[in-house]
């Protein structure tokens, strides 16, 4: 099946992307997608720790299953106000 | 509870409160751009909002006071792309029955959106 | 630390902060008048004050501030006479730094004028 | 000595009136005062635990001693706001 992961702030600098694609096995968790993008691009592996993670509009854990077509978001800590 | 969420790039236009016979509080936070970030001089900062998933976590947030708390209104209004130094880029104005609740709800938001809300900020030098 | 203070019998006429270039925060309060006094419709209420001895108050109270907390300027207008339901009889603006001041020395100085401030309230029916 | 006492609130309407003056004897404390105050009007004894007394613009304690031509307050519980 098939995710969207979009790069948001400065995380898109260190992709130097907006977002990729990535073809992942049938009930993938986002902790493992998130494993296999930070293969994809190393610099976003320093950020590991802080880095938040969200699944359409929701946070997620790593244990959460994706599904086919899910568009997964990988952000630094957010800073509004 | 109403809510009115705004997030846009415009400057933030003050309205007057609305007030109905049983609301005797108003509080209303302006967070401001200094003209310092991390001891350096900037002329303002750029926001960038993923704006779907940030109005829908003002929604959980919204829910989370009107359970808590005996809350009339929440309008909330976050500026998206530049905004100058000593321009609003966040106004929220919470109207309740009493001052207590009025100044909590208000802090909790604040607090809440500063934790979970997916907007950055970028220094304008 | 800026303080200015009115009591005055004529309706607030809010205006825009003043900001410099290091602050960001600002937080404002409205005591707005209720339609219900102890269960009761009222059409307002009166306010007396002991004007000379609630300016020493409200000085006294302002000077505690500027010792807890690094605040730019507080503005205080209080109604006195009528005031009419959903009219505000208070009106405070607290600019600050950071937002956690302001809404501490804005609530403090709430309380402390609740307690030491010598005006007084009579419901019109 | 003479002090002037004056009433605010619905003390006002208690005593009927909006001030009075005492002579009272060089030195006096601000609680003989109001003693003094309350055998003058009775309705204001009813009040006694909750009445707040100021000198001048500043609160004061009953062992407060007074000065000829200070002027007192004497009211309810403020409600300001």
């Amino acid at each position: 099946m098939k995710v969207t992961v979009k790069f948001w702030s400065y995380f898109r600098d260190l992709t130097e992307c907006g977002e990729t694609s990535l073809e992942v096995n049938e009930g993938e968790t986002l902790g493992n997608v998130h494993a296999a993008v930070m293969t994809k691009f190393p610099k976003l592996a320093e950020m590991k720790k802080s880095t938040l993670k969200a699944v359409g509009v929701d946070y997620q854990t790593d244990d959460f299953i994706l599904s086919d077509g899910d568009e997964v978001s990988l952000f630094p800590p957010v800073q509004g106000g | 509870m109403k809510t009115k969420l705004d997030l846009t790039p415009n400057p933030i236009a003050e309205t007057q409160p609305a007030m109905t016979d049983d609301m005797g509080a108003v509080v209303v936070f302006h967070g401001v751009v200094r003209g310092r970030e991390d001891e350096k001089s900037i002329r303002g900062i750029h926001y960038e909002a993923n704006t779907a998933m940030a109005r829908h976590q003002f929604k959980i947030i919204f829910a989370a006071i009107e359970k808590q708390w005996p809350i009339e209104s929440i309008r909330l209004v976050h500026r998206v792309g530049e905004v100058a130094v000593n321009e609003a880029s966040l106004w929220v104005e919470v109207i309740a029955p009493h001052r207590a609740e009025a100044f909590a709800a208000c802090q909790f938001l604040i607090d809440e959106m500063k934790q979970k809300v997916p907007i950055w900020k970028r220094a304008l030098n």
